[in-house]
């Protein structure tokens, strides 16, 4: 930026900004100093001290988990429409054979270490079998874990 | 480091030595434990999370960690957040050498874990962070939130505090973590089971079907029920500038090979008119008119196509498609051209995966912003652009085998999706 | 034989000591010379020891504060779980730093990478030994107090060079020859500065300068010289920010340029003194700051009598250190709120600003010390 | 020195008395936005050239697309310009939209508008924090994060999650909003309102930000329009264009509001620009608070995700600038080809063009100004 001007401008915007600066600093200060004395505008969460009182949103992303009634039992049909919309192979529906020789879901395995948690699976299940919980302490030093079963039965049918 | 490690050595054998070692290795890991200094290292989405958890509403500050320093020398944990590609491992390998021990490694979101999104169809990601260097905590998400984080930071401590300097902090071991291979096993394994299972199972269905002739499960699978909703239609708000058939017939007058693909009996004009009002005019233009092509609709007055919007490439069978994206900033239209490039066919088979395999001349000339366009295209497709100024692979190692946009391409490390 | 000896409180209490306690020895060995040279190891270990303690005790209070003042100042809470409120976090950290691998890069200059940060630590530390931090309590009380401070506050840029340069990174030396530049920049200044107070004064030892100030507040020298006095002590505080390299003057580390400028390629203890260092210069420039314009020791008294003989019942170590921690909440403050200029930015507001001004309040100061 | 050999990329030539030497900012530094690496020449302090390096974090996104189905791809999409997935999100829902041709319901509409707009506010205090902080006023990053910790409460409680979106769909979105939706978001502008009253009292008249920032970094209006530069950084440069504006989608032609433009394309006034724009969103978000239909549906009706063989092109105004998304659609509901044109690209590409002359320090001012998010460029 080149412009040019007179000896006497320069020396009057200098001045000005002689004076204008520190007041701009001054200003900035006094947000600071606003902000220092008022301990009602922290607004920090205390993670684990307020364990008991956060809760996820309902709509919350967390792990996959199966809809299970009181019993245990769950909805799958082991149909796969969730392992065919999951992006990256982070589900794999194993179907079995019940005694009378349907297909039921035998495990349902999660790989919980490349899940993404889009949600695509719960989009596409047309029973309802599989929400996603609300769940976020899922820190581990044992990347094994990561791979669960997700049905604590065998399907229905 | 250094001189406590001695001390289990010399203290040990002398009578309640060991009280005074199990003192030191308090004092240590409490230290080690509650002062945790992360690297600022961040490639991606998981970067942002771990910058929130730092900032004033989650506060890693409370755990002594808000100290990220710049320099992996003064760092203790390094917090791998984001996609880790080929181009970057050697980066990231280096900075953890760099970190003086006892250093630990958290490895945040789905893709330092396994790859996360970027398993399938994949050739420059490194699947999983535990390849590289050996990683300590594993917190999946994607991203994981800030507490994720904070738990991921106490798993952490939990397990400084179990240390001891009777077997000191040394080097983990990197592992070959495949994850994939491990899901396939696993489906396999399971294929064998039930395999196993329908053999034991024959007699008791077999019998079960005897007892129960007319068997009917009670188990009725409810399908969630969907709202119902109107169809609506869409409503194009048409662009500025000149209308498509304007455009056209412009350019046709100067350009006889200017077309726009016809299927069936429809006229190129009767297709231009079904086009919505908000597409933009798409014409296939030889390749030999490419250049005068662009020259005229950027100086024309009626055209003056002065922004470049983008120059992008798709694969087909025997051509590739050079699509080159105009708009004008004066008028408000916008303008794109296809130039089918005729793959050269010369080329010996074997050769053909990493050869140029089309010509087109350069319009970085007449867009500055061209040149890095080209060079994506050149990298992803192998179009070599006559003319331009500096034809490097811009996203890949100047060593990397073939291009990988093009339908053909093969990784040694890429997994197919199952279709 | 001349053997130097230490005036200050602690020293006669020593070099009267020191031979009631040598006529238990044998008389062969009793002689004047090595009653001197007994006192003069004595006093200087004790002095020694004195200045230590201040010093590096007051750095984990200090990291302590900033991390609690920078945390509010953001809307948050800061070092939480460790101790009440976090209270033993930096001791933690300084343990911690501690038990860090030590390793030089390699190509690094090793005579020159370790002795930086023992080169860092010396100046603050020298400055500390002659500040007087109560009536008594002093523990060099040198008449050429002011010209020995500005001698040796330059001996830190030799270790910030030092180090950046032996490091052997092109960022480390970046930031080497920035705060070489800079620091020898606002050198001049800040000796000017003190060369103000000296003027006024007349004296250049610090305890002079300290007990010229008493009274009441009015008598500080903030306040002694009308305008003036406060100008000064602005101009003061810029030129000791920027000697200390601390934000916004911080171009010589700028993270966000340099990764860390001079310490990037320093680990665990060698670090700790740098960081150690920063701080201590923080103390003793406050320290200076209180000595040379708040009145040292001395309490705020208001004139009113009532009022001033309880003020004066608090012994003037307490209103000292008070002070001191005051004008480090200031510099704290002036850190987390302001951004950094660039480094001719930098340079040219010291040559082409503070300094004629400098010059200017020098003309004043002799004018007023020629009229009253 | 002479230099017979220049790295790859460097194109000076130049008679020098003095030593040039070459030093690399990345892949991880911490003012580089991401995993970037740019070799600088320098002479000095001064740079004399700059060469960026992109790749570090080239994810492979168009090979994978093209095995995909168009669903997936809007997860995908979230990963891109990750400050504002929701926007993104958007970009493939409306060109998928084209493909279907469906269109959305009113109340769909004003949710995008909201939500997108919300996005542009917590993608710009990214880059007020930022600004801030890449100059050393680490303060700043904070005060800006501070407000975005609301946004990305009202987002999750919308959409599931903070920053990965994967909201909308083509013909809809996937659910509708909570009930407490528009009182959050009137709390959030009041709130807002306040906070940025501050901010800009704190960082917009300050004497050193502005020595630092004015006359930094300048692009011409010719140089901002042939770079292919968009949104705040081509409107500090003084083109009035807006793909709100210019090419409206959704229900922006019927909110008023004001595309902020500045004059002489510096730091200063990229800053400005973008603050402006914050002030010009809450606007848009009052209105659409006003406006918001309470009943109705909110989504059009539900078809599997199958186009059209053809091709779909469709353009948004993200926080960053035009982000277009090209899809090549072979018949089914797999792309045979998706292409991202994203904002950040041209700009890092014309940096060269605005650091030459400059020094390390005002590299680090520009380009927190163009505000670049590095997985977008690479991809």
């Amino acid at each position: 930026m080149t412009e040019r001007i007179t000896t006497k401008q320069y020396i009057k915007r200098y001045l000005k900004r002689c004076i204008t600066g520190p007041w701009s600093l001054m200003c900035g200060l006094s947000v600071t100093l606003k902000y220092f004395f008022n301990p009602k505008r922290i607004v920090t969460e205390q993670y684990p001290e307020n364990r008991k009182t956060l809760k996820m949103h309902e709509r919350y992303r967390g792990r996959l988990q199966m809809v299970e009634d009181a019993d245990g039992n769950n909805h799958c049909t082991a149909c796969g429409m969730c392992e065919r919309a999951c992006p990256n192979a982070s589900i794999n529906v194993q179907p079995t054979k019940n005694i009378a020789g349907k297909k039921v879901l035998g495990r349902y395995v999660y790989h919980f270490a490349s899940c993404t948690q889009c949600g695509l699976c719960v989009e596409a299940c047309p029973f309802g079998a599989i929400r996603m919980c609300q769940e976020f302490e899922v820190a581990t030093t044992d990347s094994s874990t990561l791979e669960m079963i997700l049905n604590k039965k065998e399907g229905q049918g | 480091m250094g001189i406590i490690n001695f001390a289990p050595k010399i203290l040990d054998p002398v009578p309640g030595g060991k009280y005074v070692v199990n003192a030191i290795d308090y004092v240590v890991n409490w230290a080690r434990a509650n002062s945790i200094w992360p690297l600022t290292y961040g490639t991606s989405c998981c970067a942002i999370e771990m910058m929130s958890s730092s900032m004033a509403r989650y506060d890693i500050a409370r755990f002594g960690s808000e100290v990220f320093r710049a320099s992996p020398r003064q760092a203790d944990l390094f917090i791998i957040a984001g996609t880790i590609t080929r181009r970057m491992a050697p980066a990231l390998q280096m900075l953890w050498e760099q970190m003086p021990g006892p250093k630990y490694v958290l490895a945040m979101g789905a893709c330092t874990i396994s790859g996360g999104p970027f398993i399938y169809d994949n050739y420059s990601v490194v699947r999983g962070a535990q390849n590289l260097i050996p990683v300590d905590v594993f917190v999946p998400g994607c991203p994981p939130r800030p507490e994720a984080l904070f738990h991921g930071l106490l798993t952490l401590r939990e397990k400084i505090l179990k240390e001891t300097c009777r077997d000191p902090w040394h080097e983990g071991d990197t592992k070959d973590v495949a994850f994939m291979d491990r899901y396939r096993e696993a489906a396999k394994a399971w294929a064998e089971l039930e395999k196993i299972k329908d053999e034991e199972m024959a007699e008791a269905r077999a019998k079960f079907k005897e007892e129960n002739p007319d068997y009917k499960s009670a188990f009725k699978p409810v399908r969630v029920v969907k709202e119902n909703f109107p169809e609506i239609a869409r409503e194009a708000t048409p662009s500025r500038g000149l209308s498509q058939s304007e455009m056209f017939a412009k350019l046709q007058a100067k350009f006889p090979s200017a077309t726009v693909p016809a299927s069936g009996e429809d006229t190129v004009e009767a297709v231009i008119q079904n086009m919505a009002a908000d597409a933009p005019l798409e014409v296939t233009i030889d390749a030999n008119d490419y250049l005068s092509a662009v020259e005229f609709v950027k100086n024309d007055a009626s055209f003056s196509m002065d922004y470049l919007i983008d120059v992008t490439a798709i694969d087909y069978e025997d051509h590739f498609e050079l699509i080159t994206m105009l708009r004008s900033m004066q008028h408000g239209h916008k303008l794109f051209f296809c130039t089918p490039l005729k793959k050269n066919a010369d080329i010996p088979e074997e050769k053909r995966a990493t050869a140029l395999l089309a010509k087109v001349p350069t319009v970085s000339h007449l867009y500055p912003a061209a040149e890095v366009k080209e060079r994506e295209v050149y990298d992803m497709f192998g179009i070599e652009f006559t003319g331009h100024q500096d034809l490097r692979r811009i996203f890949l190692d100047k060593d990397f085998v073939g291009y990988p946009l093009r339908k053909d391409f093969t990784n040694p490390d890429m997994i197919k999706r199952p279709v | 034989m001349f053997v130097p000896s230490i005036t200050n409180p602690i020293g006669d209490v020593v070099r009267e000591w020191v031979p009631k306690l040598a006529e238990y020895l044998p008389v062969a060995i009793q002689s004047e010379t090595l009653n001197s040279i007994v006192a003069f190891l004595v006093n200087a270990v004790i002095c020694v020891i004195a200045v230590c303690a201040v010093n590096i005790g007051s750095a984990p209070i200090l990291i302590y504060m900033e991390r609690k003042v920078c945390a509010h100042v953001q809307c948050r809470l800061g070092p939480m779980r460790l101790g009440w409120h976090g209270t033993i976090q930096t001791i933690a950290d300084v343990l911690k730093m501690l038990f860090k691998e030590v390793y030089n890069p390699g190509g690094v200059d090793k005579i020159m990478y370790y002795m930086a940060p023992l080169i860092v630590l010396i100046a603050p530390f020298m400055v500390a030994a002659l500040i007087p931090f109560g009536p008594t309590l002093v523990v060099a009380d040198v008449d050429m107090g002011i010209p020995l401070i500005i001698a040796v506050n330059g001996f830190g840029v030799l270790g910030i060079l030092l180090g950046g340069w032996s490091s052997n990174n092109k960022y480390s030396l970046l930031g080497a020859l920035r705060s070489g530049a800079q620091m020898i920049s606002y050198e001049i200044s800040f000796a000017m500065i003190l060369l103000f107070v000296v003027m006024i004064t007349g004296s250049t030892n610090l305890m002079d300068i300290t007990q010229s100030q008493s009274g009441t507040v009015l008598d500080w020298m903030i306040f002694k010289v009308p305008v003036i006095g406060f100008i000064a002590f602005i101009l003061f505080f810029i030129s000791s920010t920027a000697e200390m390299n601390r934000a916004p003057f911080d171009i010589a580390e700028a993270e966000q340029e340099l990764t860390g400028g001079y310490h990037t390629e320093y680990t665990g203890t060698p670090f700790a003194m740098f960081y150690l260092a920063e701080y201590i210069a923080l103390v003793t420039n406050s320290a200076l700051a209180t000595t040379c314009f708040l009145g040292g020791f001395h309490a705020p008294c208001i004139g009113v009598a009532a009022v001033d003989t309880y003020l004066n019942m608090v012994p003037g170590v307490v209103w000292f250190f008070a002070k001191v921690y005051f004008m480090i909440w200031c510099y704290m403050m002036v850190r987390w709120t302001f951004v950094r200029p660039r480094v001719d930015q930098l340079m040219s507001f010291e040559w082409k600003f503070l300094l004629p001004v400098n010059l200017v309040m020098l003309v004043i100061g002799a004018i007023y010390v020629a009229l009253f | 020195m002479s230099m017979t050999q220049l790295p790859p990329g460097f194109k000076i030539t130049r008679e020098s008395n003095t030593e040039e030497f070459f030093v690399n900012m990345g892949p991880q530094h911490p003012s580089t936005h991401g995993a970037l690496r740019l070799a600088l020449r320098m002479d000095g302090e001064t740079i004399i050239e700059l060469v960026p390096h992109f790749g570090y974090i080239h994810r492979g996104m168009e090979k994978q697309a093209e095995s995909m189905t168009y669903l997936q791809y809007i997860a995908m999409s979230d990963r891109q310009d990750y400050l504002t997935a929701i926007q993104n999100n958007l970009g493939v829902a409306l060109a998928l939209e084209k493909g279907m041709n469906i269109g959305v319901p009113e109340r769909q509409e004003y949710i995008r508008v909201m939500l997108c707009e919300l996005g542009r506010i917590a993608s710009h205090l990214v880059f007020f924090g930022c600004f801030g902080g890449d100059l050393g006023g680490q303060t700043c990053l904070l005060f800006g994060f501070k407000e975005r910790e609301m946004i990305h409460d009202i987002l999750e409680e919308v959409t599931g999650s903070r920053l990965t979106t994967n909201f909308f769909r083509p013909g809809g979105s996937r659910f509708d909003v909570p009930e407490n939706f528009i009182p959050r978001v009137k709390s959030f502008l009041d709130h807002m309102e306040d906070s940025m009253k501050d901010y800009e009292r704190f960082l917009s008249k300050n004497i050193i930000v502005q020595e630092r920032s004015i006359g930094i970094g300048i692009l011409s209006k010719e140089d901002a329009i042939a770079y292919g530069c968009s949104g705040p950084v081509l409107r500090a440069s003084g083109i009035d264009f807006d793909v709100r504006k210019n090419n409206p989608y959704s229900i922006y032609s019927q909110l008023e509001f004001d595309v902020p433009t500045a004059r002489n394309g510096d730091c200063y006034d990229r800053y400005n620009v973008r603050i402006a724009e914050i002030h010009e969103s809450m606007r848009i978000l009052r209105q659409c608070v006003g406006k918001f239909p309470a009943e109705g549906p909110w989504r059009s009706k539900e078809k599997p995700v199958k186009l059209a063989a053809g091709r779909y092109y469709s353009e948004i105004e993200t926080a960053k600038g035009l982000y277009g998304t090209y899809v090549v659609a072979a018949a089914g509901d797999k792309p045979y080809r998706i292409h991202t044109r994203g904002p950040s690209f041209p700009h890092i590409a014309a940096l060269n063009k605005m650091v030459q002359g400059h020094t390390v320090s005002d590299l680090v001012t520009i380009m927190a100004t163009l505000d670049p998010v590095i997985p977008e460029i690479d991809r």
